[in-house]
């Protein structure tokens, strides 16, 4: 059932007191089955005319109980059904609960299996923000195009993925302590060989798109967010940095090897729409920076701490929070072990899209419709993890 | 950032009235919080948000847990918020309060006002946990649909009879499924109910 | 009315083709089956990915993803339908005209897969509409998805336009919608439309016995 | 800066360009033809588990799953359905009566293999199962699931290769464990003597000797034993002397290892290996009643979970998996009559 938003006006053509014609007031559901909503995502608007004067955003068409699925199985189970949470990036997530796990129970990783991490997280970061992107300009208008460069780039880093860790897209690659499979030389080539191919093809996307008038026309100036904002409302990850907020938890926390890797954080200014765009291309040149350092750098050694139980992996009671630097924002679990620790006894996901969708109305209103699609394309949201 | 002794001193210098304690995490994850209670919570989350020490200006991470009532102390439901400092580059600070289990009684104040990234995890919590947040600017079931009454991931929750015959079912999944009636093939049906008359 | 298969296969060396209508009207629909754009969770980006560059579905003239199901012949389910998905489902489905075929690509979209027991997760699309094609696995490669419109298109070709074997939907009366469940306060309603769902017999007694026979 | 329009000219440039250099440019031809051509998957690629077997003459006895059901239990998804195969008399039978793999279900998280102690489950990389029905053909029974060794080679060569080397230096250092056992054993054997196998009386040297059926033999001990009886009695030896000897009591010295322990064999019913431990301290009668597979689908392999039991360290005594109930029941009994429950 779809409750109105608005009392409806009476549709009038004859002049209001101020000489103005009023007009009446539109409710259009934008979803949950529509091309550029993501997946199956719903926004209620209220128009008038073409300008929103309300959206609330609807979710919930994929909640389909990961937490409390999560807290039915062992630790290890859960780690299969991360891969499905933000389903373009399997391993940021993997990472994210492994992190979150070794936290609690104070595993020591090995250096290598951090470096392999680092190496698969940044992979991670040049395909979700190459896709999104192109899901981006989809909903402009630039059918096809975009997103199939992005995808040509994409079936490389799968190839990678699938050698690795036997799966192109569910990669349930990270283990407690480590990686499951070693990186071989022949595994690490490849990655070298994607580093270095990367660049020419973001110059050819910027190419394409970053002086293009038409997408500069349609994305400057639409949805801007301001810092403040951005802050309060808790967005992370791209989106809060395109609004100037200076917070990427690679440096604040310095997790994994971060803290000896060199690379800048871009930051923006306007915090429109252009600028979460452009955001994420610079994002991309550094994650190649990081790669390269990761590969120069990769030491030898076990991939897996030794001492971590793949059964009966117990954890001891209490609880804790652990979070990574996803390539759509801050990832965290808050995981409760009790006193059996078996399995977790609340294990809730902190997905970034979701959060970052708080503010979609501020950022909407007073725009056209043709603009929200946009807008929510440069939110970067992936379902899986929205509505978990 | 000061230890997490000094924290409840300040906080508890600040807002005198408050009742703060603190509860331990997992020794290894080393992240200490401080339950405040029901009335106070907004005044404590309030003085950490705009103290020039601490501005916790970035809320991370709303959650409920729900602690099942046992032999020695009484059930809870738990709303943990997970505070950190985008100006500062520091935390968390981890705040919890509770509230009773009971869904009329399960209210705790919105932090909302403080921080916009509430909105939608503390709706969450309400949808999932029946948890109502007082001064919430707009309290709805955000994941389930609004007809729904349950508040599904309390750890006393019965899911629906909707149980749907498995070629790879378990025996307590089977057993479930008979007392259900859920829709399976007569045979299976048969063989099962035999199986409980032994 | 049979053709000689050595006539046929002399004249088709000469460049003269000769089918029965039947195969004719066959070739031309499963040769353009188009997909209604519409993905639920992870198997829509593998369903993106079979249309992208690499894998390329325009080959099996299935690329025209419509964005409206009136211009639809092929619902891809591909995804976890949730219960509050479900009702817009069936009814994407109830709009699209016939002949329309449905796939359901993923564990999820077949059995509800590893989120069956999920309290907000439909056990497989099955329950309100029939699915022509499953293709399992968690999620299917594109490969797979491919050989699924393979699959449907053997399907499609084997239609007969002959009376007693048409299909379904060459009767006027039959139905071509299908009841959509309401939100209820705990569950769907109803939980599955039993015209289309049966339960299947039991399978748990293929037994050690089985391999031993040749 | 430049003319207006100069970005949508540049863009055009690229799409250009990468329309004509996909006609020369392999880079920019990335279309795979498929079901022509296929994208070669890579060895760790992975579908969906099957079983796997060692010998092709006889899948069921080569069979590697012993029915310990980790995999089951461990399944995320829970697709996994095992049945233990038991005798008439209702003895494990060390193999499954039944498994079913639903891959309708199955999430290819491939924790199932990883879990398995014995090599036994492994992924495929066959993606080609698209189906018109849900029941009838997308559950995955032992004929379709039983594979052989040669297959698991031919698909992933690299990680057969190692297993396969793992399977044989743990079958040599089994066999060179036993060893020093044989003659302890071979003696210790010997009063236990008229449970064993009686030899097959002097016949027509054609006669097949009968080994009975649940004798403690390895289906390769079983080959080799009857071949070895078969030309005793064809050469005339009499065999009643011989086989004793050369059969029965070797069995367990082969199957025991340095602790030598009579009733560690799987092959034995539970009531025999409890027989077997009657005069031992509680510890080897708790292992006894273990279900003998080293599985360590407790946690722990049998002497280990015994001893934790024993020693009160281990509280759950249901953790056998390939026991099932039996072994549970047997374990509270075990420990009620110790009087430590």
């Amino acid at each position: 059932m779809i409750q109105p938003l608005t009392d409806a006006k009476p549709y009038t053509l004859t002049p209001g007191s101020n000489g103005v014609i009023e007009t009446q007031t539109l409710e259009v559901s934008i979803g949950p089955q529509h091309p550029s909503t993501h997946g199956v995502f719903r926004m209620d608007c209220v128009l008038d005319g073409e300008s929103v004067v309300a959206l609330k955003p609807v979710m919930g068409y994929l909640h389909r109980n990961h937490e409390q699925l999560a807290e039915r199985m062992a630790w290890l189970g859960s780690m299969p059904y991360t891969d499905r949470l933000d389903y373009f990036n399997s391993m940021t997530n993997n990472w994210a609960y492994a992190l979150a796990v070794e936290k609690l129970a104070g595993i020591k990783v090995p250096d290598r299996a951090e470096y392999i991490r680092v190496i698969m997280a940044e992979l991670t970061r040049l395909l979700n923000h190459s896709c999104v992107i192109g899901f981006m300009l989809q909903d402009l208008g630039a059918w096809g195009t975009p997103l199939l460069y992005a995808f040509r780039e994409r079936e490389r880093i799968l190839d990678l993925y699938e050698a690795v860790s036997g799966s192109r897209m569910m990669c349930n690659y990270m283990r407690f302590g480590g990686v499951r499979v070693n990186l071989t030389d022949e595994n690490l080539a490849t990655a070298k060989d994607i580093a270095t191919r990367f660049p020419r093809f973001l110059d050819e996307f910027e190419k394409l798109l970053t002086n293009n008038e038409v997408l500069l026309a349609r994305t400057q100036r639409v949805g801007v967010l301001p810092k403040e904002l951005a802050i309060n409302a808790g967005i992370s990850g791209p989106m809060a940095r395109a609004s100037g907020v200076d917070y990427d938890l690679r440096k604040v926390d310095k997790y994994g090897v971060y803290g000896r890797l060199e690379f800048r954080v871009p930051l923006g200014d306007i915090g429109d729409v252009y600028d979460r765009y452009y955001i994420r291309v610079l994002e991309m040149r550094e994650s190649i920076k990081i790669l390269q350092q990761a590969l120069r750098d990769i030491p030898q050694g076990p991939h897996i701490a030794p001492e971590v139980k793949l059964r009966n992996f117990k954890i001891p009671p209490g609880d804790g929070y652990g979070r990574i630097e996803g390539p759509k924002g801050e990832l965290g679990f808050y995981l409760v072990s009790d006193e059996g620790g078996k399995q977790p006894y609340r294990y809730h996901v902190r997905p970034p899209s979701f959060i970052n969708l708080t503010i979609l109305e501020d950022m909407c209103v007073g725009h056209k419709v043709a603009d929200v699609v946009v807008i929510l394309g440069s939110v970067d949201i992936v379902l899986g993890e929205v509505d978990r | 950032m000061e230890a997490i002794e000094k924290i409840k001193e300040i906080a508890a210098q600040a807002v005198p009235a408050a009742k703060i304690e603190i509860i331990n995490s997992t020794p290894a994850a080393q992240q200490p919080a401080l339950l405040v209670d029901r009335e106070h919570i907004y005044a404590v989350g309030k003085f950490f948000k705009e103290d020039p020490r601490f501005q916790m200006d970035f809320c991370s991470c709303v959650t409920a847990v729900d602690y099942l009532p046992k032999a020695d102390k009484s059930g809870c439901i738990e709303v943990v918020y997970h505070l950190y400092s985008v100006a500062q580059k520091q935390g968390p600070i981890v705040l919890k309060v509770r509230a009773p289990r009971e869904l009329d009684q399960c209210r705790v104040p919105s932090l909302t006002p403080l921080w916009r990234a509430c909105e939608f995890q503390e709706r969450e919590a309400y949808d999932l946990y029946g948890v109502k947040f007082d001064g919430h600017p707009d309290l709805r079931r955000i994941l389930m649909w609004d007809e729904f009454v349950d508040h599904p991931m309390r750890k006393d929750y019965v899911p629906p009879p909707d149980y749907e015959w498995e070629p790879t079912p378990h025996d307590d999944t089977l057993q479930r499924a008979v007392e259900e009636g859920g829709i399976m093939p007569p045979t299976a049906r048969e063989e099962l109910e035999k199986a409980k008359k032994k | 009315m049979a053709i000689d298969e050595g006539l046929k296969s002399e004249l088709q060396k000469q460049g003269i083709f000769v089918l029965p209508f039947e195969q004719l009207y066959n070739w031309g629909r499963k040769s353009s089956i188009w997909p209604l754009q519409f993905g639920l969770a992870c198997c829509a980006i593998e369903m993106i990915a079979s249309a992208a560059s690499r894998y390329d579905l325009a080959r099996f003239g299935a690329e025209v993803f419509r964005a409206t199901p009136r211009q639809a012949d092929l619902m891809i389910v591909a995804g976890t339908v949730t219960k509050k998905m479900a009702p817009q489902v069936v009814r994407l489905y109830n709009q699209m005209p016939e002949p329309k075929y449905c796939i359901a690509m993923g564990a999820c979209a077949i059995s509800g897969g590893p989120f069956k027991d999920g309290y907000n997760v439909l056990k497989g699309i099955d329950r309100y509409i029939p699915v022509d094609v499953h293709i399992p696995g968690c999620p299917p490669r594109p490969e797979a998805l491919i050989h699924a419109i393979m699959t449907l298109q053997r399907k499609i070709a084997n239609q007969h336009l002959e009376k007693g074997q048409r299909p379904r939907w060459y009767d006027k009366n039959a139905a071509s919608e299908y009841a959509i469940p309401a939100f209820g306060e705990h569950d769907l309603q109803p939980t599955a439309n039993r015209e289309v769902w049966q339960p299947p017999r039991d399978y748990r007694d293929v037994t050690l016995e089985d391999v031993k026979k040749p | 800066m430049g003319f207006i329009g100069k970005g949508l000219f540049e863009g055009m440039v690229v799409t250009a360009r990468n329309f004509v250099g996909s006609y020369f440019d392999k880079e920019r031809l990335v279309t795979v033809q498929y079901p022509e051509e296929r994208v070669q998957v890579p060895e760790n690629s992975r579908t969906f588990p099957f079983l796997v077997f060692d010998k092709d003459s006889d899948p069921v006895a080569s069979m590697r799953c012993v029915a310990c059901k980790i995999c089951e239990v461990e399944c995320p998804p829970q697709c996994i359905y095992i049945v233990m195969d038991r005798d008439e008399k209702g003895k494990p039978q060390q193999r499954p009566k039944v498994f079913d793999i639903d891959i309708s279900v199955c999430m290819q998280c491939q924790i199932c293999v990883e879990v398995c102690p014995f090599d036994a489950i492994k992924m495929d990389n066959n993606y080609e199962k698209s189906q018109y029905g849900r029941f009838d053909e997308l559950v995955e029974h032992l004929p379709e699931l039983l594979k052989s060794n040669e297959f698991y080679n031919k698909i992933k060569p690299t990680e057969a290769t190692a297993v396969d080397a793992k399977l044989k230096a743990d079958a040599e250092k089994k066999a060179k464990k036993a060893a020093p056992a044989a003659k302890p054993a071979a003696t210790a054997a010997k009063p236990a003597a008229p449970a064993a196998p009686k030899p097959a009386p002097v016949a027509a040297p054609t006669a097949k000797i009968a080994i009975p059926d649940d004798a403690p033999f390895t289906p390769e001990q079983r080959q080799w034993l009857s071949g070895y009886l078969s030309t005793v009695a064809a050469s005339g030896v009499a065999p009643a002397a011989a086989a004793p000897v050369a059969g029965t009591p070797a069995a367990p010295a082969t199957e025991a290892p340095a602790g030598n322990w009579p009733w560690h064999d799987p092959g034995l019913g539970m009531q025999r290996r409890l027989d077997l431990a009657k005069e031992t301290p509680i510890a080897d009668k708790l292992m006894a009643a273990m279900a003998q597979t080293d599985c360590h689908a407790c946690g722990y392999d049998c002497r280990g979970y015994a001893d934790a039991i024993a020693t009160g360290a281990e509280t759950d005594l249901s953790l056998c998996l390939p026991g099932e109930a039996e072994t549970a029941n047997m374990l509270k009994k075990l420990m009620q009559e110790a009087g430590k429950l």
